[in-house]
């Protein structure tokens, strides 16, 4: 019984991915990718992995498909829908498709016995830092430095993305994210769901030290309000010059860089703490890195400046 | 006690999957959008507002009922915006009958 | 596990070299600062006295320095390491970038008491980005480290490509992004199938227990083709010349010297670290084979361009095709490990000296386009005499790439050239002698025509800033100093290999 | 077959549709979308990595999915830069985007 709703589940996926690759227009294939997404945070529930199910619905799905639907929205009047390559090039493709999913699937099949993992020293070690989710003791302690590079590579892309303002436009403000025609629906749901929000990625981030959650399950809650606002007219796109944006997407990797340096002091390591202060530290570091989260997932959304800054 | 509270969620819950497939059903037999958003919404509403009201006897503290219903809130919130911005598109690019 | 909790451990200097780069980055971006360069310059150059420190340690202990994050020991926590090779790597990484800033200087200095621009503020973040990214893929012994690492080089080297912001640099930009995408994801598939199958990312506890079954073999393989990628090797080089042609001289320089060898390197570290020993054969020439083609095919497309940046930059792809001879020499040696072998030794080198040529070429040629208002290669009569330096430069810098002494890239040839014989590698022989032919074809076409008369009419060339030559010429002449090395493996690049701890 | 198995074949189906995509495709946004669909295959391997190495009272392994939480933000990072790219270069005046070679001399010094 268990494993048909996994077949269907895994049905419904390979449909949708067929979709994607497959339907004519672009906005459908993005449709179907959003679908696919919301699809996935069901199998990561059926994994036992929730922290992932909620990051996938969030970053994976929703903001992924947000960035996709409003590139189909302004490409939509000038870029033609591309002709596919001829037959030839089409069988060699699926040949070459078929080969690697075919090969991934035997290793697939021919798991290694007994199955290797690290769960049990994640466990050994995780009173160290104070924590009940082992996700989040990955994530900030045991290998926080890959976390930590991460943020450089948010920043990294939220300087990529500006890297794309005309020379006219540098400093002013993103184009408006306000829909051509003025919804009220949309209005109520802007002014009414972000307390809700906020409350809620406050909760999440919070939650992570122990339950499923933490900074980028939050980060993008806190994100989502943002730009609800932003879709709504009741918040304007920042212009890219200010300081005070700056510092806030600044604000969490100067943050957890650092706790990382306090470490040497503290407890011999970069990255390391001393396990009678590891959880405030890290919940600390979180929520920083939360509120960074939140500004740079809105602003990679909003995209790079489309008018000059104002007076 | 528990076994008529046991009875109840598995009758409500019921209940409330069967809203869900009138709901399913209706999205994919009535003819044009906006028909099929009324039986959406309306079913789906239905449904999860009695499965939640199914489950909220199995809850083992008041924090996890109370998040149930926030669920439930949302959801509505949410689905009736959705369905309000969906109909407006629709209104929108199809003049009405 | 305890973590072991040792105070003051040596390896700091490790953990500097990434992060050095990265606070100068945050700190451009939130200072909003007029003149960012300010900030980059002390940043590089405090990257460049870690690198060298750490360089010296590691040759006077002779020892590999390393450091493990937070404590933790793998295969839960991640280790920083500098063998041999990668304290190499990172001093020379932090010798061209800082060069490379010395005479961006000149093309993204900012007006003082200005607000911030665009072009300055991106290049200047984004040039202290690659220091952080090359500077991790050297020394993270992680392989998902490594993947996070990739990213960070892919992050700030596509923007570089489109800073000037035209319609071709955009397009280039995005080819390059998409085949780094690709790449990457391709990699990851591979990080996630050895994590399936031996419970670990560390590189030196992986390298214990790998054995030589399907998973891993399609976990590798996966890796190593989507590294191809990144490393533009033949067929998948397309992206190559149109990118690093289209960014900035200085931008270009890094790209071409530095972010290509890269995955170079990684596939250096799972072929030689990972894979479970023996390497099988075919792989080996497989990936040779497609290295002699890069040398030939894009060495003749080096000659047929008529632009001198696109020349530079097939170049590149040629040059970069001899790293991958290495895979068969090694095999080949009698060497009882690689690295005692003049075929791994020749490679290594001819990175190096390879990395130290083509960004000085890039710089030269940038510098030459500035003072000829162009870069047609037909029409730079004249340029001898407007720009000696930089023609000089470019002249010594083609020298290391024919492989003519007394340039480090004779040296590498030379040793690759005989390993090849010992191992009795015929057509990897003659895929050098061709390649040293074709190259001195392309680099003597451009020092000919510099030395030509101006055409009539052509505008009188600008004056350029004799500091910026010297930079340029500075490169050139390490590329030269490292011809003077002796035949031989080095004991300094054997230090700390093998993957051991 | 257990639940692991099967979304592991469900991943390497994923990976292979989405190559055939990323070849297919010769408009860059499609290609965007077919690069997210090998990332979700990816990631999924780290998936069931994760759920057959569950042991010491977790359901699953905590370490490839902490691996997989920076992958998926990684993407959306690169799936942002990438279109941002794509938008700016219509904007720049490029009637088609088809990824073919440029010719030789279209690049302006």
């Amino acid at each position: 019984m268990s494993l048909l709703v996994d077949l269907v589940l895994v049905a419904l996926i390979l449909m949708a991915a067929v979709w994607t690759v497959l339907v004519r227009d672009r906005r459908d294939a993005v449709i179907a990718f959003i679908v696919l997404g919301l699809l996935l945070s069901l199998v990561w529930m059926r994994l036992y992995a929730v922290d992932v199910a909620l990051t996938e619905a969030a970053v994976g799905g929703g903001a992924t498909g947000l960035v996709l639907l409003r590139a189909c929205a302004r490409l939509l009047p000038v870029e033609a829908e591309g002709r596919l390559p001829g037959p030839g090039t089409q069988i060699a493709a699926g040949l070459l498709s078929a080969i690697a999913a075919a090969g991934l699937a035997a290793v697939v099949l021919s798991p290694p016995v007994p199955y290797p993992s690290l769960a049990a020293l994640a466990a050994e070690n995780i009173h160290q830092v104070g924590l009940g989710n082992p996700v989040t003791a990955v994530l900030l302690a045991y290998r926080s430095l890959d976390t930590l590079l991460e943020k450089v590579v948010l920043v990294l892309a939220v300087i990529g993305v500006w890297a794309l303002t005309p020379d006219a436009f540098w400093g002013g403000a993103p184009g408006s994210l306000k829909s051509k025609h003025a919804s009220g629906a949309l209005d109520l749901l802007a002014r009414v769901l972000p307390p809700f929000g906020i409350v809620v990625g406050i909760y999440l981030v919070w939650n992570g030290a122990d339950h499923p959650g933490g900074t980028f399950q939050g980060g993008t809650v806190l994100a989502a309000m943002w730009l609800l606002m932003m879709m709504a007219d009741l918040a304007d796109p920042p212009e890219i010059r200010l300081k005070r944006l700056r510092r806030l997407v600044v604000f969490g990797p100067a943050v957890f860089i650092a706790a990382g340096f306090a470490g040497i002091f503290m407890s011999g390591w970069f990255l390391s703490y001393p396990p009678d202060y590891a959880k405030p530290i890290i919940v600390a570091v979180e929520a920083a890195l939360a509120l960074s989260i939140a500004v740079i997932l809105g602003l990679l959304v909003a995209g790079p400046a489309a008018e000059p800054p104002k007076r | 006690m528990s076994v008529v509270l046991d009875a109840f969620t598995v009758i409500t819950v019921t209940a409330g999957l069967v809203f869900f497939l009138a709901g399913t059903v209706g999205l994919l037999r009535f003819p044009d959008a906006l028909t099929r958003l009324h039986a959406l919404t309306k079913a789906d509403n239905l449904g999860l507002g009695l499965i939640v009201l199914g489950l909220l006897p199995q809850c083992p503290d008041i924090t996890s009922a109370l998040k149930l219903i926030a669920i439930w809130v949302l959801v509505q919130f949410a689905g009736a915006s959705a369905s309000q911005l969906i109909a407006q598109f629709v209104r929108r690019n199809e003049p009405g009958p | 596990m305890m973590p072991a909790q040792v105070a003051a451990p040596d390896g700091v200097l490790l953990i500097l070299a990434l992060m050095l780069p990265s606070i100068g980055l945050l700190a451009i971006f939130v200072l909003g600062h007029s003149r960012p360069e300010r900030i980059a310059l002390p940043v590089l150059a405090a990257n460049l006295a870690v690198a060298l420190i750490v360089a010296l340690q590691v040759g006077h202990s002779g020892q590999a320095a390393t450091y493990r994050l937070g404590g933790w020991l793998p295969p839960l926590g991640i280790t920083l390491r500098a063998d041999g090779l990668s304290a190499a790597l990172i001093a020379m990484a932090a010798l061209i970038l800082f060069v490379v800033a010395i005479y961006a200087r000149g093309n993204f200095a900012s007006k003082a008491g200005g607000s911030e621009s665009r072009q300055p503020m991106v290049f200047w973040t984004l040039l202290l980005g690659l220091s952080t990214a090359l500077n991790t893929v050297f020394l993270a012994q992680d392989l998902f480290s490594l993947f996070v690492a990739l990213e960070l080089l892919t992050f700030s080297a596509v923007p570089l490509v489109c800073l000037e912001g035209s319609r071709e640099t955009l397009r280039a930009a995005l080819r390059y992004l998409l085949f780094a995408l690709a790449g990457s994801v391709l990699y990851l598939i591979g990080v996630a199938l050895l994590y399936g199958a031996y419970g670990t990312l560390d590189i030196a506890s992986l390298h214990q227990v790998t054995r030589a079954d399907r998973a891993t073999s399609i976990a590798l393989g996966l890796m190593i083709a989507g590294l191809m990628a990144k490393a533009a090797l033949f067929p998948l080089h397309l992206w190559l010349p149109p990118a690093h042609a289209g960014a900035p001289a200085p931008a270009s320089a890094v790209l071409s010297a530095l972010v290509v060898k890269a995955p170079f390197f990684l596939i250096l570290r799972l072929w030689f670290d990972v894979a479970p020993q023996p390497q099988p054969v075919i792989a080996g020439t497989m990936l040779a084979a497609l290295g002699a083609a890069s040398i030939l095919v894009c060495s003749v497309l080096a000659l047929r361009q008529a632009r001198l940046k696109l020349m530079v930059a097939y170049s590149t792809v040629a040059q970069v095709g001899y790293l991958f001879l290495v895979f068969p020499l090694v095999m080949g040696s009698e060497a009882a490990v690689p690295w005692a072998s003049i075929g791994w030794t020749g490679g290594v080198l001819q990175l190096v000296s390879h990395a130290f040529a083509k960004a000085s070429m890039f710089l030269a040629a940038g510098l030459i386009a500035e003072a000829m208002g162009h870069d047609r290669i037909d029409d730079l009569g004249g340029a001898a005499e407007a720009v000696p330096i930089s023609i000089a430069a470019f002249a010594l810098a083609g020298l290391s790439l024919m492989g003519l002494p007394p340039a480090g890239g004779f040296v590498a040839k030379v040793m690759l050239l005989t390993a090849a014989v010992v191992s009795a590698n015929w057509w990897i022989a003659a895929t050098i002698l061709a390649g040293g032919l074709l190259a001195a074809g392309y680099v003597f076409r451009v020092i000919g025509r510099a030395f030509a008369d101006p055409a009539g009419g052509a505008p009188p060339p600008k004056a350029v800033a004799r500091s910026r030559e010297l930079a340029v010429l500075s490169l050139a002449g390490v590329a030269l100093l490292l011809g003077f090395l002796p035949l031989q493996p080095f004991a300094y690049l054997g230090i700390g290999q093998g993957g051991m701890p | 077959m257990s639940a692991p198995t099967l979304y592991g074949l469900c991943a390497a189906a994923l990976v292979g549709i989405g190559l055939f995509g990323l070849i297919l495709h010769p408009t860059p946004l499609r290609k965007v979308i077919s690069f997210n669909l090998v990332g979700c295959g990816a990631f999924l391997f780290f998936g069931i990595a994760a759920r057959r190495g569950a042991g010491a009272g977790f359901a699953g392994d905590p370490i490839p999915q902490a691996l997989v939480i920076t992958g998926i933000v990684v993407a959306f990072a690169a799936t942002a830069l990438a279109v941002a790219l794509i938008l700016r270069m219509l904007e720049a005046g490029a009637s088609t985007v088809d990824a073919k070679p440029l010719p030789p001399d279209d690049l302006s010094p």
